[in-house]
């Protein structure tokens, strides 16, 4: 079970330092290989799709407009899973910070925000956003933080639903707040990189963001969607090792002392009330910048995608699937979901238009007792995405309450990320003696 | 505070007293009441004996205004007289009632007893996958029939009988003979959950079984199969709210009904407090209120749309922050 | 090392503490024994600041006697009081070393809010943790989760996570409740071990032991104290004889009406 | 009477509270009629064994048997309906329920319940005039007494009774302790009492409990409070 040792004859000194980084690779191998895989997906997905299975490939797979989702609201997915899997406390309004962050952006680019003038840099509003939900959090965890359990959710759902139905009525929005608001087309888009120059930084947005041709010379070409891909991931990925740092720091560590046994947190000498609020200001912070570079992205903003019970739902079904209290893997969760929805939406790329067009017309009038097949799909099929996903949620709750992750984690022994390579050396090694 | 406001707050009083006002924004508070603690009994019932909030309490309500809707709309035709519309409505309540008493009893054997022992939070997170499987099975069944997902369902709504749908005029204000018949069948569902929680041996049983389940059954008591029933009941309730509801312009079937209905079945239920129907009787008067209260002074002085809904969700936090365990709650039992 | 005058709470109409006069000296090791519903664990609650007292005070000497009657629990755990729990009370899911690691580190000041540093880079905590899990018998468990402990070793663990973060005063709540008779010795050798160097109040139902470790032996009884004498003198005592045994036969005694412990939360009895 | 089964058996019982190993091969035996006293110390096991008796804390290991029919495992409510009574330490009312809904939820069904209900406050007088209030509002000496009344309205012939003197005041303890002297003349009684001279009254026999397990019975009318035996076992 102990790291194994090494056995190099080199100078001491540089023993230690190959040690040292051979040692960070192993640890963060399977991080490494995670972020290899992301980043290969939308070179892949465009391979794939020019291979003769190219438009199976297309039902199946998310598109890389849709991935750029999984990144933002994975984000979303783990920071709620930062408050709700790592202290017990289940955050049910957590879409409040969410969506503070995207209005955020959208009223700050059409001059409708004090002091924050429409050509604020986006890096410079994210980092705004994650703050205002960090203040956000302080006021309803000062309160919220005197309740557990089913009175804490409903509390922080209370909290969510005077925003949520404060944006579907403020005017101040736009002409029709119910509708929300929209930046459009026209104007630039959101840049991420790094402020001040301009070389290190790519807009954002499907519509406006930039687009390259011909990357690397090798006849790639990245369109807005992989672009913004890339450029929302790596503040994903930053986002992820920051929220991991501090999973793994000693604060790290209270939190899940809090959600083991609060009252002997307590009774060792913490004061839980303190590191209650200042994880959820985190989480808050973590949920605020992924609604804003959900606004960044897509430029609009509704209530019903951002303030939403069902929004925080969302959350909520990620991190069930992918595992309560493994950070990574709500964003697994939603992954999963997304492509579930994918594949079975109305679209174009869905399954059901996939049936419709390949079956052939016997087949889709062939059926019994007046249900054809075509019936069978446009009932069954076409876009009833949370039906399946309610039925595997049901399922997951009942069979694999620590999710896909959890559950790894435990057949594995330890973090996946810590465990994989001991294990696959392990192995390696058995083989070789 | 400005001459400006203060003026505004005076004038807003002034206005608020005159007895036409008071009567108009009473009886709106009388109707609403009584929709909203037919909404949330059934889920008050639940939660106060199993400590389970039924996250798919709404969408019970959701399908008992499409089932009772489909029951009216197949049994009443142009010629049918206004009694007989009365008489089938009473009967579409007790089929809906019986039909989603069944589901919940169901769900309760097959989904819900494999995970009492585990933590609240499962509870919750297996009844939100149950919201997402029937609110879209009710999408699917209203697409197969060709129904009105989103907007009323016109052809339910019509089966109400003419002197429901015509105003009356009480105390100098005209209302709508359908929100008095709202009072009527709230005020009869409370007393027959009262009738039911005190004068019944099973009633007894729900009652000393949320106050200490081990107890209860060491008098030789299935505290299980109450469990089952009082599952079972409080779905058929939710279906009952359904029926009702369906008849009503302000809501008619829909499934967005579902989370509308919830939401509002959580405050109300939260402000009662843990285990208390009294206290749901008492909350659901609060906000319905509140509600009527805040609408008057939408339409008549603050230009917000939300402000009901808002005030509402407000009064929630209060409530919590001043009472964790709700107006009627036990506070030894707030730890659920 | 800690003392209390007139120290007394009721609930609504029961008083489960009476107007306790008590000190613990240092390094000494006083029982606390009582019928069931004497007021035991109350007693504790109110020394660790869970319960705030009706009336009276508690004080803890540092160099000087400090009030600290209105402090909250990890104010008291900060100051150096520590206790155990009756029934086990540890983190369930994590290690038995990260059990009292994250005990020790709760002394460490400011260490628990330093975000961006690793756990590892704290490896005082990680020494302390493991000396004590030596200490108690458990070093051979540091990697063992909790939860999956055996009963007598998760008693030891219990009262490993209360010496986490050098305390002065320990409070042991009944530390071999539902531990066998073999397993029992080595309890008692680790209560003496620890009562070498810190001052201990030991709630105890097992005379054995109670007469065997004891310096002192203290006796509440409906709230009171009702004596608190060395061993034997208490085991002679007319009146701890007659609370344990009932004064139902001989009449005066008692006057006291409703001396309940409701503070306790159901004992494994 | 010889060839009946015994009324209560318990047959090498072993019972855990939670992971802690609380009963260690409980042997005991009460025939019919008889009442029998369970003594000890604080945390040796007797309040368990009431519990491991009813299902509530069932026993991993031994077997419980009610009048000759081995009942471990059962559900608590189908071990209740075999006519076993609990009164529980603490008394454990039903807080918000009035006295008479408190004794009323305990009549099987289908019986007279009215006439059950008041036979039961006719052994309690004291009731009478509470039967409205709700049961968290009485004295701690109403609460036992309409605990104990609550297992009479059902039919019971064997009663569990824990700690029923305890936190009264002596005056009430005399009232409760005549209470359940007429009571045990009609029925099987396993006392828990933590009062040595006043559960030596109320019982023929009694099983002295150490460590999760009987170390000593005998006759109650002959145990006295300077035996060696029971002094090290009980006092301090």
């Amino acid at each position: 079970m102990s790291e194994p040792t090494e056995t190099s004859d080199a100078p001491a000194v540089t023993d230690r330092r190959g040690a040292y980084v051979r040692r960070v690779l192993a640890d963060h191998a399977v991080h490494a290989a995670v972020v290899v895989a992301f980043a290969l997906y939308p070179i892949v997905y465009t391979v794939l799709g020019q291979t003769p299975l190219g438009s199976e490939f297309e039902v199946f797979l998310p598109r890389v407009h849709a991935m750029v989702a999984v990144l933002y609201i994975g984000l979303f997915a783990m920071s709620f899973d930062f408050i709700s899997g790592y202290t017990g406390y289940l955050s049910f309004g957590h879409a409040l910070f969410y969506g503070s962050g995207a209005y955020l952006v959208v009223l700050t680019a059409t001059d409708k925000v004090p002091l924050l003038g429409p050509d604020t840099p986006f890096m410079l509003l994210i980092l705004v956003a994650g703050l205002v939900a960090v203040a956000l959090a302080l006021a309803v965890g000062a309160v919220s933080f005197r309740l557990s359990g089913v009175y804490f959710a409903m509390i922080t759902l209370g909290f969510a639903e005077v925003a949520h139905v404060f944006i579907r009525n403020w005017d101040h929005v736009g002409s029709n707040p119910r509708d929300g608001a929209s930046i459009g087309a026209a104007g630039d888009a959101f840049a991420v990189g790094v402020p001040g120059i301009d070389a290190l930084q790519v807009g954002i947005g499907r519509l406006v963001g930039d687009e390259f041709g011909d990357v690397f010379g090798i006849g790639v070409e990245f369109g807005t969607a992989e672009v913004s891909y890339y450029a929302i991931g790596a503040v994903v990925l930053v986002c992820y090792l920051l929220m991991q740092r501090i999973i793994h720091s000693p604060f790290g560590r209270v939190m899940i002392a809090i959600r083991e046994n609060e009252e002997r947190a307590r009774a060792v000498g913490y004061d839980v009330f303190r590191f209650k609020l200042a994880a959820f200001a985190i989480s808050g912070f973590f949920a605020g910048v992924a609604g804003a570079l959900f606004a960044g992205y897509r430029r609009t903003v509704a209530p019903g995608n951002t303030f939403d019970l069902f929004f925080t739902a969302e959350a909520l079904l990620a991190a069930i699937v992918g595992g309560f209290g493994t950070l990574a893997g709500p964003l697994f969760g939603y992954l999963f979901n997304a492509s579930v929805e994918g594949v079975l939406s109305t679209e174009p790329h869905g399954i059901a238009r996939y049936l419709r067009d390949v079956l052939s017309e016997s087949t889709l009038s062939a059926g019994a007792g007046g249900v054809t097949v075509a019936d069978v799909i446009n009932v069954l099929v076409d876009g009833r995405a949370d039906l399946y996903l309610g039925i595997v949620f049901i399922l997951f709750v009942l069979y694999v309450p620590r999710g896909i992750l959890g559950t790894l984690r435990d057949r594995l022994g330890g973090h996946v990320a810590d465990r994989l390579p001991e294990r696959v050396r392990s192995r390696f090694r058995g083989r070789n003696e | 505070m400005t001459d400006a406001a203060v003026l505004s707050v005076v004038d807003v009083l002034v206005d608020l007293l005159e007895p036409t006002t008071l009567v108009r924004i009473l009886l709106d508070a009388l109707s609403k009441s009584a929709l909203y603690v037919l909404i949330a009994s059934g889920l008050s019932l639940i939660f106060g004996l199993m400590g389970v909030l039924n996250f798919a309490h709404g969408s019970l309500t959701m399908l008992g205004a499409y089932l009772g809707g489909a029951v009216m709309v197949a049994l009443v035709s142009g010629s049918t007289s206004e009694p007989v519309q009365l008489l089938l409505f009473f009967v579409a309540i007790a089929a809906t009632f019986a039909a989603l008493t069944l589901l919940g009893g169901a769900v309760e054997m097959t989904l819900i007893r494999p995970i009492y022992d585990r933590e609240p939070l499962f509870q919750i997170l297996l009844t939100f996958g149950l919201v997402l499987v029937l609110d879209e099975l009710a999408r699917i069944a209203v697409e197969l029939y060709g129904l009105q997902p989103r907007s009323d369902w016109q052809a339910a709504l019509g089966t109400a009988p003419g002197f429901l749908s015509s105003r009356y005029t009480v105390a100098g204000v005209t209302t709508r003979g359908l929100y008095l018949f709202e009072v009527l069948i709230g005020a009869l569902v409370v007393a027959a959950i009262w009738a039911f929680l005190t004068r019944t041996r099973y009633g007894l049983y729900i009652r000393s079984g949320s106050e200490d389940s081990e107890m209860t059954r060491a008098l030789g008591i299935d505290v299980r199969r109450t469990f089952t029933v009082v599952f079972g009941l409080g779905s058929g309730l939710a279906g009952l709210a359904g029926v009702v509801l369906m008849w009503d312009p302000r809501f008619g079937a829909s499934v967005p009904l579902s989370v509308e209905t919830l939401l509002v079945a959580f405050v109300v239920v939260i402000i009662g407090g843990l285990g208390s129907f009294r206290g749901t009787v008492v909350a659901a008067g609060v906000v319905g209120l509140t509600d009527a209260l805040m609408t008057w002074l939408f339409i008549n002085h603050v230009d917000f749309a939300g402000l009901p809904e808002m005030v509402t969700f407000l009064v929630l936090v209060a409530v919590l922050i001043v009472r964790p365990q709700g107006l009627y709650g036990i506070a030894e039992v707030g730890g659920h | 090392m800690i003392r209390t005058t007139g120290l007394t709470k009721r609930f609504g109409g029961l008083t489960a503490v009476d107007g306790v006069d008590f000190e613990l000296g240092q390094n000494e090791l006083c029982s606390l024994i009582g019928p069931n519903g004497a007021g035991k664990t109350t007693f504790f609650n109110l020394l660790t600041g869970t319960l705030a007292p009706t009336a009276g005070r508690v004080e803890y000497r540092e160099n000087d006697w400090v009030d600290v009657t209105d402090d909250g629990p990890h104010e008291t755990a900060l100051r150096g009081i520590h206790r155990s729990y009756q029934i086990t009370n540890v983190f369930p899911t994590a290690t038995a070393l990260e059990n009292v690691r994250v005990a020790a580190q709760a002394h460490g000041g400011n260490d628990a809010w330093k975000l961006w540093r690793n756990v590892s880079a704290f490896g005082e905590y990680e020494r302390e943790a493991r000396e004590i899990l030596d200490r108690v018998g458990l070093g051979d468990e540091t990697d063992t989760v909790a939860s999956t402990l055996s009963h007598g070793q998760k008693r030891h663990l219990e009262v490993a996570v209360a010496l986490a973060g050098d305390p002065d005063v320990l409070l042991l709540d009944e530390p071999t409740a539902g531990v066998s008779s073999d397993a029992i010795d080595q309890l008692v050798e680790l209560i003496r071990n620890v009562a070498e160097d810190h001052s201990v109040l030991l709630v105890e139902h097992n005379m054995d032991v109670v007469m065997d470790v004891s310096d002192r032996v203290a006796v509440l009884h409906r709230g009171e104290l009702i004596a608190d004498d060395d061993p034997v003198a208490v085991r002679e005592n007319p009146d701890v004889q007659r609370a344990y045994l009932g004064g139902y036969e001989a009449d005066g005694d008692g006057s006291n009406a409703g001396g309940n412990d409701t503070g306790t939360g159901g004992e494994p009895a | 009477m010889s060839g009946d089964p015994p009324a209560l058996e318990l047959d090498g019982v072993h019972s855990y509270y939670g992971e802690s190993h609380v009963l260690r091969g409980v042997d005991l035996s009460v025939e019919t009629g008889e009442n029998v006293a369970l003594v000890g110390r604080n945390g040796v096991g007797k309040t368990t064994t009431l519990r491991s008796i009813l299902g509530l804390t069932p026993p991993r290991e031994g077997t419980v048997r009610i009048d000759g029919e081995d009942v471990t495992g059962e559900p608590t409510h189908e071990i209740a309906r075999r006519g076993v009574g609990w009164v529980p330490e603490e008394r454990r009312m039903f807080k918000h329920l009035s006295v008479e809904e408190n004794l009323r939820v305990a009549t099987p069904p289908g019986s007279d319940v009215s006439k059950r209900v008041q036979e039961a406050l006719d052994a309690f007088p004291a009731l009478r005039d509470h039967v409205d209030r709700e049961a968290g509002d009485l004295s701690g000496g109403q609460q036992q007494m309409v605990a104990i009344a609550r297992v009479l309205v059902g039919d019971n012939d064997l009663l569990l009774v824990d700690e029923p003197s305890e936190g009264l005041a002596p005056l009430i303890v005399e009232e409760v302790v005549d209470a359940l002297g007429t009571l045990a003349e009609d029925v099987t009684l396993l006392l828990v009492e933590q009062n040595f001279p006043m559960a030596m009254d109320l019982t023929d026999r009694f099983y002295l409990l150490d460590q999760g397990k009987v170390v000593e019975t005998g006759d109650s009318n002959a145990a006295s409070r300077d035996d060696e035996t029971i002094r090290r076992y009980l006092s301090a």
